[in-house]
Formats: C-alpha cells, structure tokens, sequence
C-alpha cells in the first residue's frame, strides 16, 4: 500500500512549488495561486498525518476545516485589496504597489 | 495496487498543473492548472478515506475560492490583450531557494518518516463525518475554534466588502 | 437575623446617596422617593432591632448586646474591627433617630415646595423666590421649588448614613467616622444656599469651630487607644480596664488617664453639641434650610454629642471615684449649666423665629451635659431623646410657620423678613394644625406640668440635681428652665396669638400635608414619651406607670459605674418646676400678648435697659472672638508669616539659592552639557543614520524580497535541523 | 425472475463472464467501472434527444403553435436531423481564442451534468451511495459554472464575456439557498447519503417542507440557467452570451448539457422531495422504483418547461435582490425553525412531525407574504419607456467631471 512518506513528499513538492510561485510571480493574484498552492500542501500533510497515526481521533480534520476557513478569508480579502488596488494603481503587479520603501 | 496506480497518477497530474500554475505567463491557464492541482488534492483526500473533506475541498476550492481567482483575473485585463512576462526578474534567487526548502524538506521526510503503510487494525471509522460534524460542536471538543473561524471568516467577509467597494466615488468611477 | 439588618441600617441612606448623585439627580420625584425608601427600610429595620431589643430585656441586652464584627483597617499587627453593636442606650437612640429622620425626610419635600413650578429666575444656591403663574386670569406669585433639589435629598441621606453609623457602631473610631460625616454634611447643608454670603460664612465658622471640638477629640481617642490598645466599647468599658485607666495617672493636670480622655472626648461633645464656649456656630447655621436645622441642629447631629458624653460615662465616673486625682466631671457639669443658662438668657431677646429655637437647644443641650456632669445620665438620656422629639417638632413648625409667611409675603409683595417674630401674630387662625401642634412642642420644651414628655426628663434632672445634693446646678437649671418657659411663651405669643401684625401675616396659608403630618406624628411623641419615664417616686402616677426608661437605660452601664444610693424622692425639686414653667409661660404671654405692631421695641426692653442690648448681641461673643481669634490669625497669615517670613526670610534664601545654582548650571553647561553629552547623543545619532543608510537598501518595498529573506532563514534553520537530527 | 427482484445480478454476470473470458479480477473490476461509467453517461444523453422533442412541442404549445411536425410522425424525428446538422456544420474556432480552454469549455459543461447522475439513487439498491452525496451534487454544480464562465472567456468575445460574468454572479449567488434548502432533507433524514434520504420518506418531504422543495426548485432553475434566469444567454441583450462563438458539436454538447440538467434538476428535485424510487411495490422490484424516479422527474421536468413557457426574464439586479435578500433569508428561516422543531417533535410519528413541520412553513410563507407587501411599497416604481429615452436599468448618466488624479 502506499506509505506516508509519499503523501509527504507529494506535499514537500507541492509546497516547494507553491513557494516558488509567490517568490517569483509579478501578478497578485498569481501569488495568491502560489499561496494556494501552498495551502493544499499544507492540507495533505494534516490529512496523510491523521490517516496514518490516529484515524481513530477527529483533530485531524478539524484542523482541515480550519484551514479551509481560514484558506477561504484570506483569498476573499485578498482579492479584496487586488481589486482596490488594481483600481487605485491601474495595474495588478505588486512591483508596482511598493509606496512604503524607503 | 489500484490504489497505488491512482495515487501516482493523480500526483503526477497534481504537480505538473502545480507547474503550470506557476510557469505559465497566461493567468487564466495558471488558474486552470491551480484548478486541476485542486482537484488533485481532493482525490487524494478520497485515497485517505477523507470523503467529507474531499466534497469539501472542491466546494470551496474550485466552487469558489478558484471560480473567484478566475473572475478576478477576468476582471482586471483587457479582452485579447497580450500577457507580459509574469515572472520578476529575480526568479533564479526564488527557484533556488525553493528548490532547497523542497530538497530539504524531502530529505528530512525522507529521514524521519519509516515507511510505515496503512495501519489496517485502526481503520477510519465509518461514521468519520457525523463523528466530525458532533466534534465541531461538542463543547468538549472544537467548539472554540470553529467558532473563531467563523467569526473570522464574517470579518473577512465585511472587510472584503468595504475593501473591494472602495466608497462612492469608486462606485461612481466603475459606472463610468 | 438582628446584626445583619443592624449592617444594613446605615447601607440603604448610604445606596441612597449614591445612586442619587450619580443617576437621579436630573429627576426630583425619583430622588426623593430614593431618599426616602432608604430611610423608611432604616427605619422598618431600626423598629424591628427595637422591638427584638424589648424581647430580649435589657439586663440580657447589656450582659451580651447584638454584636457582629468584621475587619477593617489593618493596623501594625492585626486589625481595626469594624462592628455594629446595640445595646439599651443606643437602641433607644436608633428609636428617636430613625423617627425624626423619617419624619424630617417627608417634611422637606413639601418644604422645598415639591410639585410647584419652576422659578422665573431661580439660581442654584439661592432659596427659591416664587414663580409667577397665571390662574382663571389674573396672574400672581407662588412659591417655586427649589432648584437644587435632588441635591439636598442626596446630601441628607449621607448625613443620616452617618447617623445611623454613629448610632449603631461598636467601637470610638466608626463613632467617630460617623461623627465626621456629619460634620461633612452639616458643613455643605448650611452652606447649601452658598450663594448667600452669610450662608457661606456660617457654613464655615460651623466647620472651623466643630473641628476644634475633634481635633481634641481626636487626640482623646489617639490617648486612649494608646493606653488600651482598643477602641471598643467592650474592651473599654469593663471594670478592669477603668480601674487600670482611673489609677494610672495622666501627663497633664493632675488627673487620671481616664479623666484626661474623658475631658477630651468632652471637649469633641463641646464642639458637637455647641457647648459655651464653643456654642457660636449653632444659630447661624440657622442659615440652612429648615429641615437641616431641624434635623442636623437640634434632634440628631448636636444630640450625638450628648450621646458620645453618656457614652463615655463610666470613664468620666471611674475617674471621679479616684480621689487621688482630679475629677473631670465639676467642669462637665459646669460648661453644662453655663450654657443652659447662659443661651437661655440670649434667647430671650432674639426675634427671629429660628434663632430663638437654636439658643433654646443649645441651653438645652447644656441641661443634659449638665445632668451627665452631675451623674444622672440616665435623665440625660431621657432628656436627649424627648427634647430631640420635641426640638425636632418645634423647628419644623417654625418651618411651617416660616414657609406660611413666606407664601404670604410672595403674595403681597411687601418687603418684610419672614423669620421675624414681630411680623408674624395672629396666625393660629390661619395654620391651625402648625399653631396646635407648635404649643405643644413649645410646652413639652418649657415642661408643661404633667402632660408633656419635657416636663418628665426636666423635672428628673432637676431632682437628681437636688438629690445628689449640687445646689448650684440645681438652681442654674432652674433659673434657666425659667426663661426657657418664658421665651418658649414669647415665641409662641408673638407668633401665633393677637392679630396679625403685617400684610404677609394675613395672607399666610397652612402648609400642605407633607409638611403638616410629620408635624402631628412627632406632636404625638411630644406628648407620649414622657409616660415610659415617670420615675417609681412620683405621686400617684409613679404607681401606675413602670418607670420603663430609667431601668432600661439604666441598665446599660450596670456594674460598670459605682451605684449611688437611693435617691429620696422630695417634693421640693418638683414644686420648684411646676412653679418656674407655669410661672415662665404666664408672664411671658402677660409681657408679650400687648404687642400690636410691627415696629414696636420689645417690652423686656423698659426692663431691662442697656442688658437688653447686650443679651440681643450675645454678649457680643462673635466680636470677641473676631477680635481675639480671628483678627490675629488673618494678622498672622498677612502680616508675619507672608509679609515677614515669606517674603523677607524665605524669598531671600531662595533667591541666593537661584543664583547660585544659576552659576553652577552655566558652568556645567559650558564645561559639560555642550562637549561631552551632546557630543555624545550627536555620535549615537549619526551612528544611526549611518546604519539606517547601510541597511535601508533591504527595505525595497517589494513583498516578495521580505519574503525571500524570511525563506532564506527558514531554509538555514531547516538546515541546522536536518542536520542535528541525522547527526544524531 | 431473478432479475426483477435483483437488477445488480447484471452486474456479477458480466463480472463472470469477464473472468470466463481470463482477465485479471482488477481488470475485471476496472472494466466495470468503464461500463458503468458508459451506461450512466450514454443513457441520459439519448433521452435527451427525445426531451428536446417534447420540449419544442410543449413550448409550442403554450404559444398556440404546432411546432416540429415534418420530420417523422409528430415531428419526433425532427431532434435527430437537428443533430445530423450540428455534426455536418463547419465547426468554427476564432483566430484570437483560447484554443485549449475553446475546446475544454463544452466538455466540461456536459460532464458537470453527467457527473451528477453517479449520485443518484435509480432503485433500491440501485445507483449511487455515496455517502456524503448532497454535498458532491453541490461540489458537481460548480463545475458548470466553471464551464460557463471558461466557455465565455476562451472565446475572446466582450458579449461571451459579459455572459461569463453574468453566470459567475448569478450561480454563485444562487448556489447559496440551494445548499441551505438542500439542508433541511438532509436535516429530516440525518444523513447525507441520498439513499438515506429516499428511504427515510415515509412521508415525503414535499410535505414537511414545502418551502424547501420550492426555493430549490427555483434556485436550481436559475442554476441550469433558464428563462426566466437566463441572463447568461440573453439573446436580446448579449446575442446568446457564453456560447456567441461556439458552433456545431460544441454548441450541441453545450445545448444538450443544457437539456439534461434541467431534466436532472427534476430527477434531483424527485429524489430529495418526492420519495425518489419509493411507490407501489418498488420495494419488491426496483425496476419499478426506476419507473418511479423517471416519472417523477418528468412531471416535475414538465413544470420547468412549463415555466419557461410563460415567465418573461428577469433583470439582472432584480435576480440577485431576489436570491440575496428573499431567497436567502428565507431559506436560513426555514433551515432554523425546521431545525428545533424537527428536534422538538423528534419522538413524534412521521405523520404529525411532517404535518407540524408544514404549519411552520406555511406561518413562515404568510409572514414572508406581509413582509414583500411592506417592500414592494418602498419599491421604485415600474420604468416606462418615455419617448426618446429607453428604459434601462439603474443607468446612471455619466456626469462630466474633472478626473482627480489618484
């Protein structure tokens, strides 16, 4: 059957994608993409972790529906700023968004 | 051995529409792939027996928080017009050090996780999800939190509002 | 059950108070309804106390009273125990106080004319003039309410949570607590018109002058904790303790520890209870409005003075019964039949209605401070409690009487003082219930034979003066119980009898029911109270009635104060008061009744010439302390301490001292500040900026460079983990 | 007859006949899969030529028309020459389209209906068991918006896209009631499995929850999209929206994809208010119960077309103020008052908790009543056409105004 470790790493990979895509995206929204990215790595790590060492108990998922809560605010506000944004700077690249420099 | 087939399958489909959905210039195709990873995942979740959180995960990833990413991307380009590059002219700096925390990560993974396989004696209960539904309401159990969550998901949800109205003028500027 | 709502006693005016001020005083009506429930659930649990108290007997009551104690400040090693206790003495005084109270609380909400409309031009701080309203046509004056209202009803329920706290606590200290609420109280409700000067300056004179009063009784208290290590009664007033504070001898006057206190505590009484010569404050707080002066000046505040002194009585006795020392108690006695005579005197050639009444407490007052001085305080407490019945009735009928006139000159218009006997006459007819109720108060003060409760603890206390054998006192007290008749009869004569002398007076009205009741209930008392204290000698009523008051008071002090003998009952003493009241009220309706007119100088005046001058000035007691007293301490402040001290002496000094450290502040500035400090702070700035210039570059204001850098520390943690956990 | 009582017995025939014919057990099983997959995909499809058919005539009807009667007798052929058209038409790509995303568009949208029908309980015992299925129908439905709003952006077209946009507002706002109303069966049954659902409908939940049944009913015609809420393809207004450029088979899988969710939201609506597969004797023979289902959803089928027949579209603020703050609310009322009560009336029979249940809705129904008729005073009065000027809506003429630079 398939091990943990898989899952695990899977979700490394994921996560390691995810991380490059925030660092390296002009768009806003192309980071939020990577940001998402990154969340789902995070979920398979909570979920594959319940699986395998307590399926028994409900943490686990708890923790998973946490983070969908959470996951869901923050793109809403997210893409709240996006629009305000894109609207005030008339363009969607957060090089462009960078008042608070020196 | 199905299972296994499956699991591979659906990993490697997840992590290539994972590297679209950081390569590629055109947003829309980014998100496609952003999508198809989503979907990934909630197979997965199915793999794990984890059928409540799979139905969820496309509910809320795919039916709204992608269908929004997609709609936002819609609403701030023109129609036809070219994408520009999309990556910063730092990329190497961020695949390096992406790549070293993924290597890392792996190797550690790697190093503590044994391979251990599927505990058969400790199965997931069948009644996971009614079992889920009571835990997040038991006082006992997480109560607390799911309340916060929701709490906090009514802030964000007012605080995205105000934010995305930006006031009358803006209101005014869009009708123009 | 008893102590609980003992506690509870002085709470509910105390909630009153609060919630008062801080909520209702926008709303008249729900101030004084709070003010009022307060001391009416007081006084519901002041009768029940009571009533358990009569249960209970009270040989029982004085072996083991209702006590109940708790902690309160904590001192060195252990605690102040707060505590409230009742035993006989205070039961019955909780009984007078809670009445009075209550029956004074309903008063001034007619008083304060409750109900009628706003001034036309009222200012707070000023009495109320009238307001101007318009009936079936024709428009005229009426009397408005006053604009401080709610004010009032707060400040009076403070005071009556400080009575009560008085009355019910266990120990000097809480006594004392109390007794400097009230002092508090009576200060800002003399001084509760403060718009008026006079009332400004009565309010402070009353203050100065009590405080001297406390300032030794302070020091008294300070004494006896010193020697006793306690201020309860209980750990004061049991044998072992007197005989120990009668024997061991005092720094001061060759008295004993007990009597040196005994005098201090007294002198806070003198104070109090404006006692010669401290009595000068007491009429003209008569500035306040009446409920005040009825309440505060003649039935609770003064009269928990005389309280403190029966109080203290075994002290002052132990210390009397020690021949090797000095004995406190002549001079109590004296101060007291002083003053009784002397205020006495003084009240006779007073007009205004209001002043003749605070002269007569103050001579009264000296009765019982008198009475205490010569042994008898259980006359002096029959005395407290009926003259505070009495008193309390009196001034609330010249209240009336005064609030009668008022409407009568709001309604013609004419200019006459209110207050002034000579303008009044002839208003029987007009406020009958104020005029019946008035001669009765009026005839229990000057000790109507029989009827009246006055004449029963008057006539005790002049026979156990003649019993126990102090002439003088005796005879002072008569002379006094003499003119007290006979001003009592002026009043009354000038006020109420003939025909009315002014144009106000014709128009005076009776004042509404809640001024008119309390007046009957307390007229009741007046009269009833004299009956639970015939003495047993007394011809054929002694046989009937039980002389209840002296055994239960009586009974207080047991085994505390060496017992005199029996007293042998004489008939002289009780020929000597019926002659001088009867005699007192006649000749002073046969002097008085011929007064026709407004203007006309006052029969006694033919008498007695110069004299007369004289007593209606006081024996220009104000001027001697302002020229004594007074004078010099604004010379002091003036002239040495500012003109001298301050500014030759002291100014000087600092002036050298200025310039001094003027030079030596250069000297370091120059030599220090400049060179070395700022040079300093300079270099830590430019270090800084320096710093900032070096590092500003990282803040690009590109979000995905911060967090490039964080990852990059991540990754190197991550590292050094990985690395310590496969190295292990 | 076996295989009255037991349709699955199919099923492990042919499981033996695969192995007869020697192929490994997980082929065997896979290869099932495939049929299954096969049979429930094809089988809605082909009877959605048949409900193009009728709906043409029913519409027909309504308008006092004829309809299709040329092709075959009563015109039933006329579905299968539309379909030889659509296949022989040129089929058209325009040059500045997204090609991949053109092309995934119309799969998709068919799939987002084919998917449904893997949920559905088709007898007893037969179809699906899913045992969180409500949630998955939800899941499911959002990929035809996906399909929409795909279609209508790739095509690079402002009408498709304005279309695009129209659908994202319109389904995401709709898809709120529907899952609200979607809970209270799933509260009366205590499960989300839609087996569950049917066998607990001793009384059907039409009757303990009529207001339910109708939001969803309302809501899932807004979600398949069709008149009166067919703003996503207002031909009146943006030239047949999403599918502007799609032509040929595209268009027809966009067309059909169409047809079977509307019949699916009838089978839906069956299963989740009107005792799915349950009648006379489906106990005993599920075929029947099949019958059951099929008729069910076909009258209720009926009343969409029915609908659309008579009912003029709605403007676009109009729909959301609807779903937003009538549908919405009142579906969260009706969630929370069948909640306590469902709890209240919990050891009740099934007869008197359905019945108390219906009081409770229709107290609610009059009080909502009292409340739209309070609205509907405050309302803006009805825009006429005044002469030169056209009724628009909400149109605010631009004001000259200096530009603030921020």
């Amino acid at each position: 059957m398939i091990p943990l470790s898989w899952y695990l790493v899977v979700a490394a990979l994921l996560f390691g994608i995810g991380v490059y895509g925030v660092l390296a995206r002009k768009n806003a929204v192309a980071i939020l993409i990577g940001l998402e990215l990154m969340f789902n790595a995070v979920l398979v790590n909570v979920l594959a972790f319940w699986r395998y060492l307590q399926p028994g108990e409900t943490a686990g998922l708890v923790f998973a529906v946490v983070i969908f809560a959470v996951a869901a605010a923050e793109v809403a506000v997210g893409l709240a700023l996006f629009i305000a944004v894109y609207r005030k700077f008339g363009s969607s690249d957060v090089d462009d968004i960078n008042l608070l420099k020196w | 051995m199905v299972t296994t087939f499956v699991f591979l399958l659906t990993a490697v489909v997840m992590l290539v529409a994972a590297l679209i959905a950081v390569l590629k210039d055109n947003l829309v195709h980014a998100a496609m792939g952003l999508v198809v990873t989503l979907f990934g995942t909630a197979v997965l979740f199915v793999l794990m027996e984890a059928y409540f959180l799979a139905v969820a995960q496309v509910v809320i990833y795919v039916g709204a928080i992608a269908i929004l990413i997609v709609f936002s991307i819609m609403l701030t380009r023109r129609v036809g017009a070219a994408w520009g590059a999309q990556t910063n002219p730092t990329w190497p700096f961020a695949l390096l050090v992406a790549g070293l925390l993924t290597v890392l990560v792996t190797r550690m993974v790697r190093a503590w996780a044994p391979d251990q396989v599927l505990p058969a004696a400790a199965a997931v209960p069948a009644d996971m999800t009614a079992r889920l539904g009571a835990a997040l309401v038991d006082p006992n159990g997480y109560v607390v939190p799911f309340e916060v969550a929701s709490v906090l998901l009514l802030a964000a949800l007012i605080g995205a509002v105000y934010v995305a109205w930006g006031g009358r003028k803006a209101e005014k500027e869009t009708h123009k | 059950m008893e102590t609980k709502i003992l506690w509870l006693l002085p709470l509910s005016p105390l909630v009153a108070f609060a919630l008062i001020v801080l909520f209702a005083h926008r709303n008249r009506a729900l101030s004084h309804t709070l003010a009022i429930l307060s001391v009416v659930l007081s006084w519901a649990g002041s009768m029940f106390v009571f009533w358990r108290a009569l249960q209970v007997g009270a040989e029982r009551l004085a072996e083991e009273p209702f006590h109940s104690v708790i902690n309160w400040l904590p001192v060195g090693d252990g605690f102040f125990r707060l505590g409230v206790q009742l035993d006989p003495l205070s039961a019955v005084v909780l009984f007078f106080v809670a009445w009075t109270i209550v029956m004074i609380f309903i008063y001034s909400v007619g008083y304060h004319n409750f109900g009628q409309p706003e001034g036309d031009h009222d200012t707070k701080g000023l009495p109320p003039h009238g307001a101007t309203v318009t009936h079936h046509g024709h428009k005229h004056k009426v009397p408005s309410v006053e604009p401080m209202y709610s004010r009032f009803f707060a400040f009076v329920s403070l005071f009556a949570f400080g009575m009560y706290l008085l009355v019910v606590s266990d120990n000097l200290l809480t006594l004392f607590a109390g007794w400097e609420i009230m002092g508090l109280c009576s200060f800002l409700l003399i001084g509760f018109w403060f718009k008026k000067p006079s009332a400004r300056d009565a309010a402070i004179k009353a203050f100065m002058t009590t405080r001297v009063g406390d300032v030794f009784m302070l020091l008294g208290l300070a004494y006896l904790y010193t020697q006793v290590g306690s201020l309860r009664y209980a750990a004061i007033f049991n044998p072992e303790t007197l005989h120990h504070l009668a024997t061991s001898p005092a720094p001061a006057l060759g008295m004993s520890a007990a009597g040196l206190i005994g005098l201090l505590l007294f002198i806070g009484t003198v104070g109090k209870s404006a006692q010669w010569p401290l009595h000068v404050w007491l009429p003209d707080a008569m500035e306040g409005p009446t409920p005040v002066s009825a309440m505060i000046h003649a039935a609770t505040m003064v009269s928990a003075g005389v309280y403190l002194t029966i109080r203290i009585f075994p002290l002052l006795a132990a210390a009397n019964h020690e021949a090797a020392f000095t004995s406190p108690m002549p001079v109590v006695a004296f101060i007291g039949a002083f003053t009784a005579l002397f205020a006495a005197t003084i009240a006779v050639a007073q007009n205004d209605i209001k002043r003749v009444l605070a002269y007569s407490t103050i001579s009264q007052l000296g009765y019982m401070v008198a009475a205490v001085g010569i042994g008898a305080y259980v006359a002096a407490a029959f005395h407290l409690v009926t003259h505070a019945f009495f008193k309390a009735l009196l001034f609330l009928g010249s209240g009336s009487v005064i609030h009668g006139m008022e409407h009568g000159v709001l309604h013609t218009g004419e200019h006459v003082d209110p207050q002034d006997m000579y303008n009044m006459g002839g208003l029987r007819r007009k406020m009958p219930i104020t005029f019946w109720t008035f001669l009765i108060g009026g005839f229990a003060l000057s000790g109507f034979p029989v009827l009246t409760a006055g004449f029963w603890s008057k006539d005790e206390i002049l026979s156990e003066a003649f019993g126990l054998g102090h002439q003088g006192v005796f005879w002072t007290l008569a002379v006094a119980a003499f003119l007290t008749a006979f001003y009592t009869m002026r009043q009354i004569t000038l006020t109420f009898l003939g025909r009315p002398r002014t144009e106000a007076a014709e128009h005076a009205h009776e004042t509404p029911l809640t001024m008119t009741v309390p007046l009957m209930v307390l007229a009741v008392f007046a009269v009833a109270f004299g009956w639970v204290g015939v003495p047993e000698h007394f011809p054929v009523l002694g046989h009937l009635l039980p002389a209840w008051f002296q055994e239960w008071v009586g009974a207080t002090f047991h085994g505390l104060i060496p017992e005199h003998g029996e007293l042998t009952f004489s008939y002289f003493p009780l020929t000597v008061s019926l002659v001088v009241a009867l005699g007192g009220l006649t000749v002073g309706w046969l002097v008085y009744r011929g007064v026709s007119r407004a203007d006309q100088p006052d029969p006694l005046e033919r008498v007695l010439g110069p004299l007369y001058g004289v007593l209606e000035n006081k024996y220009y007691f104000d001027e001697l302390y302002a020229y004594l007293l007074v004078k010099p301490a604004y010379w002091f402040g003036a002239v040495f301490t500012f003109r001298w001290m301050d500014r030759t002496v002291i100014d000087n000094n600092l002036h050298a001292v200025a310039y001094l450290s003027w030079r030596l502040g250069n000297f370091l500035r120059n030599r220090f500040d400049l060179p070395v400090v700022n040079g300093l702070g300079d270099a830590v700035a430019e270090g800084t900026k320096g710093a900032g210039r070096l590092l500003r570059v990282v803040q690009s204001g590109r979000v995905q460079q911060y967090m490039l850098l964080a990852l990059v520390n991540a990754v190197a943690l991550l590292a050094l983990v990985y690395y310590f956990v496969t190295r292990s | 007859m076996a295989f009255l009582q037991d349709p699955t017995l199919i099923v492990e025939w042919l499981r033996q006949l695969l192995l007869g014919w020697g192929l490994s057990p997980a082929l065997t099983s896979l290869a099932l899969y495939v049929l299954g997959a096969l049979a429930l995909a094809t089988g809605p499809l082909l009877w959605v030529i048949f409900l193009i058919w009728f709906e043409r005539k029913a519409v027909a009807r309504i308008q006092d028309r004829l309809g299709p009667n040329r092709v075959g007798k009563y015109g039933l052929l006329q579905p299968f020459a539309d379909v030889l058209k659509l296949l022989t038409k040129e089929d058209i790509i325009p040059a500045k389209a997204d090609k991949f995303l053109y092309w995934m568009a119309p799969i998709l949208s068919l799939a987002g209906v084919l998917l449904l029908w893997p949920a559905v309980p088709l007898g007893k015992g037969i179809g699906g068991n899913v045992n969180v299925a409500v949630l998955y129908l939800v899941a499911v439905g959002t990929l035809s918006t996906f399909a929409i709003l795909v279609a209508g952006w790739s095509a690079n077209n402002k009408y498709a896209l304005l279309g695009a946009f129209r659908t994202v507002a319109q389904m995401i706002s709709y898809e709120v009631p529907i899952v609200l109303a979607l809970l209270v069966p799933v509260l009366l049954a205590r499960s989300m499995n839609l087996q569950d659902i049917v066998a607990a409908q001793d009384v059907w939940f039409v009757v303990a929850a009529p207001l339910p049944a109708l939001i969803f009913f309302i809501a899932s015609i807004a979600e398949v999209g069709r008149t009166p809420f067919d703003l996503l393809e207002a031909e009146s207004e943006i030239i047949a929206g999403f599918h502007i450029e799609y032509s040929g088979m595209k268009f027809a899988m966009f067309f059909a994809g169409e047809f079977l969710h509307a019949f699916t939201v009838g089978v839906l609506g069956a299963v989740l208010f009107f005792g799915g597969w349950r009648g006379p004797g489906a106990e005993a023979y599920p075929i029947l119960g099949l019958f059951y289902l099929w008729l069910k959803a076909f009258l209720l089928y009926f009343v969409i077309v029915w609908v659309r027949g008579t009912f003029p579209r709605v403007r676009i603020d109009h729909l959301l103020d609807f779903t937003w703050k009538f549908l919405t609310p009142l579906a969260l009322v009706v969630l929370m008052a069948t909640a306590v009560l469902d709890k209240a009336l919990v050891r009740a029979g099934a007869w008197p908790r359905a019945l108390g249940l219906l009081v409770v809705n229709a107290v609610i129904w009059l009080l909502a009543q009292r409340w739209l008729r309070k609205v509907e005073k405050r309302l803006e009065p009805p825009m006429v056409a005044q002469p030169g000027q056209y009724p628009v809506a909400r149109y605010t003429p631009p004001e000259p105004q200096a530009a603030e630079g921020d």
